[in-house]
């Protein structure tokens, strides 16, 4: 990985009726940062600001050092070293895939030595269409050649205005692990704008949270996971991201270590990394008193309840402490609660059938 | 000379009309793509007022108009003056640059209007995306705007090219009907009308408009073949 | 009683004022439709509701008759034409020749030879005096006598042979300026314009009445006014 | 008649100028929608002949346009039996009827063209879902077409109403220049022109030029103001 | 419910590279049928081409016995008397809301009495937009009023292309109840086309499934579920949707019936029907040998194996029988299946923690 850069700065751009005016912000880029926020809260529009693609911005931007803007004045787009992948991939309908990928290498100044041309194409999948129209390609297959065209510029910083919304879920999911390959082999820190939350989960290092053309807050993801009340939680209830190392598969399964307990995930590593992170759903975790056995489920780990937090409707979620420290939450009812005679302290088995790898 | 059913018909005047009209295309492709762009950007209420204006020379009969331009580039008068300071050593008047200048602008809202409306059609995103990839502002305009907007400037240049070849009352006021320099095919049917020799006027009328036909095919049909459509 | 009368738009002022003199003695009304001489004849030859036709020159009102729309023995002689040569630059009225022959002017204003009997005749008064391979590259054709006097009115030619007419009226933008020349008769054909009732206008007797009016001294006496000769 | 700046300004060629325009803007909008909506369909390689066709009355001088007007039109030619089959009475040429069916011909190119880009631009959807709740072709054509082609529809009429203003060499022709009937502003600026009435010449245009830029602004204004984006 | 009618034809449609060409076909069009396929499998097509939307179809098409197509001749779109809703709501730009609702009212025939305006408009709930301009309206919204509008015609048949596609999960959520709602309510028969599972469990009586322009069948939900191959399950695995008799709640929970067992459903019953469909995936059963106590999953249901299908990577599939004869799928490792011991025949205990009710 790179040296993690700064980005810093405070920034104000008017556009009818909305008003973006962000509040002073400085955090750093590594890794990949989430803009997250509903929809209308000003995401696009502070993206494009920081890109500047909107000449009306007013305000201060510096990164890495680079001062980007000081009031009105601004760097012109083509000079701040950033690649951007639109919502819509932004494909230029008059040319072929190849030229699309080139258009940018032919401004490329000669001081930077852009990405091997070859590999990427590869590594993205596009080689065989290179030389099509691109008024033809699948949603997923222009998404594929936007992602490379930015790369291939070897940006400081990499744009994603919601790069996936418009695809279905099976190109989604290989867009997500291509993704997440891409930045992890060429280690450009993104700027990466979603409304879905496991998309934030899988990917984020750092979540900033908008609301109404503020930045509320910027957290890690850890930190944005374990409020319960966290704007990451949909409809399929709150959910719990760990960290843990993976080890060789067996019977099938892919063993990942958490301290001294061992959590089964079914389905082959799709990621060749040794530090993984684990989705695991509140509504997925069960809880039982004693280990039981003679059951299909895999996982049974030993936690200790740290807290129980009604959530309306007679159901709890029970925030859980791993024996390594991390946090587990389990969403039951009341009556099992009452049933089982929950409460903090108590030491439980956390049960979980067999999940998939999130990263 | 050409000889044709047995009439002699002089080629000099065609070839003139073809010059003139393609030199008035291309200045007004040159000289209106910035304006039009320019208007296509504006949001003001100035586009409203530029729009009227652009489309004004309509509203003068091209006589009149022609008699206006006799006046304004008349060899002592203002205009001609201030090019004389750039070194402009002849006469706007009676001479093909004349008629050109004329052409312009009696053709200017032909160029214009299409060209404004194709750029308008352009999606913002594709110059976006395009700066982001390190083009320039003149590199984005040739490589996204131009390319993209083929079926406006097809149509521009083919309404501002047939318009200047059947025109004729700015042609003839400013032009003097010289023959070989500038007596235009329309002028010259006019002069055939007017002494009766109706056999050359329709001759030449029959290959205008043949000729006309072949060349607004040929642009409408690569048009379409070749279209691009931006989604 | 009312007609409707063609007339060559050379003579449009001298004749609406003898319109208006006949129409206070007469009560009859007359409506004039002025045009260039060869359309007014298209026009007559495809139907157009004209009761009586003033040419510029002879040709075209007698082809009606030969095309069978004007009434032969109705045919006259109304005014004969004068030129003038006119430059606001040089002493035409001294030295008329020697400016034609030696004088460093760009353009020499004429009407259409092939379309305007005053260019024909023009042409022919310069090929008498031998000087007109020593001005040809230098003319410029005005489409009719009008539009010669423009180029010379508006300075865009320096000199240029116009109509009597259109120096002597009060109300010209030359009168009193600059100098002009009557080429003597005896240097070119008249220039006979002639008249004659059509078909169409046969019976009128606002017709009749006017055509005897012409030939009256009234009307010749303001023909004279507005430089035309009346033998 | 008018006094303006001490001179009389006949204002009859305004009135027929603006009633000819707007009858011809009216026909053009009648019969060229249904043509766009034709062409706006099409796919085939016809839709390229009809397009360089509809282009194609620019091609030729107006004069010449008209000439070939008055030929076809003549009261005893085949078009004019045609109709008298039908009980038409009148005369095509050299009558209101004749000014506004030239003008149509020369302006069709500027009504079709906006209009068809117009109709192309309409989303299919739209229709269907119209089709859905039961209305008929003619019917979504009223309540979703129309409406949603305001811009087109507005410079189709704009251009054409302009255009058939400044007409000149088509109007001369087929109308004859009949005071009252037939003679439109342009005529009479060029009448004025002629016969070196500057300052009436200077007034007209004057006049048509404030007009025109009034009422150009004024469409164009509304046109934005209540511009529905279709997406 | 109204008496059911039966859709027959066989339809030919030729476009450009694609061809549809369904064979004949012959179904009620009693509750919702869905059109499930691949993308560009000719859903929209057969649709259109079933609305007389597209002049070039052939072939032949019966609704309700009225004949709409007999070879190239066919009745006009708009005597079908069918409501179309379409992906992108296809709302009038140029008029309001109200306006857009009216304009098929003003079109009806006197015979036909439309829906109530004002208690449509209340229930689909945009009365408090009625005179805005549909330009500024959200996604939902517009798909709100296209619904309204397309209703209130009290159509024989609505047909729905994607109705829900364009929209994010919450208002999704909120549209498939309200969906739900309004069919249930005015009976009227649903072609409804989707690409989403869920959106088939949750609303489907039929299933038509198509592939390259053929119909390839025409199956009823359950029969659709009970293939372990089914088109319908995507990357969360098998599904199985169990019809059950709804009960009053208890502790929160709304226990529903499955012939002599009960179900625990959490959180309030959305619909006031008794006869309800739940949907479970087979990812969310474990199995145990005997029924295991002090585990805060609530739902143990006896049951016997049927069969047991490997599905690749050391994971199974177990189709279980329930006791009042319905399908249940389960899905269990390798591994855990051999530590059980498992085979068909077997006698075990189903494991669900409390689910939500779908339908
Ligand atoms: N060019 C513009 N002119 C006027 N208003 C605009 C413009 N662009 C965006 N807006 C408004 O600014 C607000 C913020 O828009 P923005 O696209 O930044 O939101 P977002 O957070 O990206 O939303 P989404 O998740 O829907 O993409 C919206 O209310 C939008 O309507
Ligand atoms: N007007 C048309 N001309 C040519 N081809 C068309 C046309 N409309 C659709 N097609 C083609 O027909 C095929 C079927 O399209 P259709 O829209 O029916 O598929 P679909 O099943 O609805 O797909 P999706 O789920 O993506 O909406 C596609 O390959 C499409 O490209
Ligand atoms: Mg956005
Ligand atoms: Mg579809």
């Amino acid at each position: 990985m790179k040296q993690s850069i700064q980005m810093q700065g405070n920034l104000q751009l008017e556009l009818g009726h909305f008003k973006l005016d962000t509040g002073p912000f400085d955090f750093p880029l590594q890794g990949i940062t989430v803009l997250f926020g509903r929809s209308g809260s000003g995401k696009s529009t502070l993206l494009r600001a920081i890109a500047g693609l909107d000449k009306r911005t007013n305000g201060a931007l510096q990164v890495g050092g680079a001062v980007w803007q000081v009031g009105k004045s601004h760097v012109k787009t083509a000079s701040r070293d950033i690649g951007f992948v639109f919502q819509d991939a932004a494909l230029f309908p008059h040319m072929t895939v190849r030229e699309n990928l080139l258009y940018g290498l032919k401004r490329l100044p000669k001081s930077v030595t852009p990405m091997d041309f070859d590999s990427l194409v590869d590594k993205v999948g596009i080689r065989d269409k290179l030389d099509r129209a691109v008024t033809y390609l699948s949603g997923g297959e222009r998404q594929r050649v936007a992602i490379a065209r930015a790369l291939l510029m070897r940006p400081k910083l990499l744009c994603m205005d919601e790069p996936l919304s418009a695809l279905d879920w099976q190109a989604k999911a290989e867009m997500l692990t291509l993704l997440e390959n891409l930045i992890a082999d060429y280690g450009i820190p993104v700027l990466y704008i979603t409304h879905v939350p496991a998309e934030v989960e899988r990917l984020a290092d750092r979540v900033v949270f908008m609301s109404k053309g503020r930045i509320e807050s910027v957290e890690s993801l850890q930190e944005a996971l374990n409020r319960v009340d966290s704007p990451l939680f949909d409809e399929q209830g709150a959910v719990s991201v760990i960290q843990a190392k993976m080890l060789s598969p067996e019977h099938g399964l892919t063993p990942v270590q958490l301290g001294q307990d061992t959590l089964w995930l079914s389905g082959p590593a799709l990621s060749d990394k040794s530090a993984v992170r684990v989705r695991v759903l509140a509504k997925d975790v069960s809880l039982a008193l004693s280990d039981p056995q003679a059951l299909s489920i895999i996982n049974h780990l030993e936690v200790t309840i740290v807290e129980l937090i009604p959530q309306g409707s007679h159901r709890l979620l029970v925030r859980l402490r791993l024996r390594d420290g991390q946090n587990l939450f389990c969403e039951v009812t009341q009556h099992s609660a009452d049933r089982l005679a929950l409460k903090p302290g108590l030491v439980v088995f956390a049960l979980i059938k067999s999940v998939a790898v999130t990263n | 000379m050409l000889e044709l059913f047995g009439t002699e018909v002089n080629l000099a005047p065609i070839w003139l009309t073809l010059e003139v009209a393609t030199m008035t295309t291309l200045i007004l492709l040159v000289v209106g793509t910035p304006l039009a762009w320019w208007m296509a950007q504006m949001r003001s209420s100035n586009k409203v007022l530029l729009e009227a204006l652009v489309a004004l020379p309509l509203v003068l009969p091209p006589t009149v108009l022609g008699f206006y331009l006799l006046i304004v580039f008349n060899p002592t008068g203002p205009v001609t003056e201030f090019l004389r300071w750039f070194g402009f050593e002849g006469q706007l008047t009676f001479s093909k640059t004349g008629l050109v200048i004329g052409s312009v602008f009696y053709s200017l809202p032909f160029a214009v209007q299409p060209l404004m409306h194709a750029f308008e059609a352009i999606p913002h995103r594709l110059l976006d995306a395009a700066a982001t990839l390190r083009a320039s502002f003149l590199d984005r305009f040739r490589t996204i705007v131009l390319p993209l907007s083929r079926r406006g400037i097809l149509i521009a240049a083919t309404l501002t090219f047939a318009h200047t070849v059947g025109e004729f009352g700015v042609v003839l006021m400013v032009g003097g009907n010289i023959p070989g320099e500038t007596r235009m095919v329309s002028i010259d049917i006019f002069d055939h009308v007017e002494s009766m020799e109706y056999t050359q006027a329709h001759l030449l009328s029959g290959m205008m408009l043949v000729f006309s036909l072949a060349v607004l095919m040929l642009v409408y049909g690569m048009n379409r073949r070749f279209g691009v459509k931006v989604g | 009683e009312s007609a409707t009368i063609a007339v060559a738009s050379n003579f449009t002022k001298t004749i609406e004022v003898i319109g208006q003199a006949f129409e206070k003695e007469t009560g009859h009304q007359i409506r004039f439709s002025f045009g260039p001489t060869g359309k007014l004849y298209a026009q007559i030859k495809n139907g157009a509701p004209f009761d009586a036709f003033f040419g510029a020159d002879e040709r075209r009102p007698k082809k009606t008759i030969e095309d069978g729309l004007g009434v032969k023995q109705s045919y006259f002689v109304y005014a004969q034409g004068q030129i003038v040569l006119y430059s606001a630059k040089y002493p035409v009225d001294s030295q008329p020749i020697e400016v034609l022959r030696s004088a460093d002017f760009k353009h020499l204003s004429i009407a259409n030879p092939k379309t305007a009997p005053y260019g024909e005749r023009a042409v022919a008064f310069l090929k008498k005096k031998g000087l007109y391979e020593h001005v040809k590259s230098r003319i410029v054709n005005g489409e009719s006598i009008a539009h010669a006097f423009q180029y010379v009115a508006t300075h865009n030619a320096p000199i240029g042979f116009v109509a009597m007419s259109q120096v002597v009226d009060p109300k010209s933008p030359v009168y009193q300026k600059g100098a002009y020349w009557v080429v003597p008769a005896s240097d070119y054909a008249p220039i006979n314009q002639g008249a004659l009732v059509l078909k169409r206008g046969e019976n009128n007797v606002a017709v009749q009445a006017f055509m005897n009016f012409m030939k009256t001294q009234k009307a010749i006496t303001i023909m004279n006014r507005y430089g035309y000769k009346v033998d």
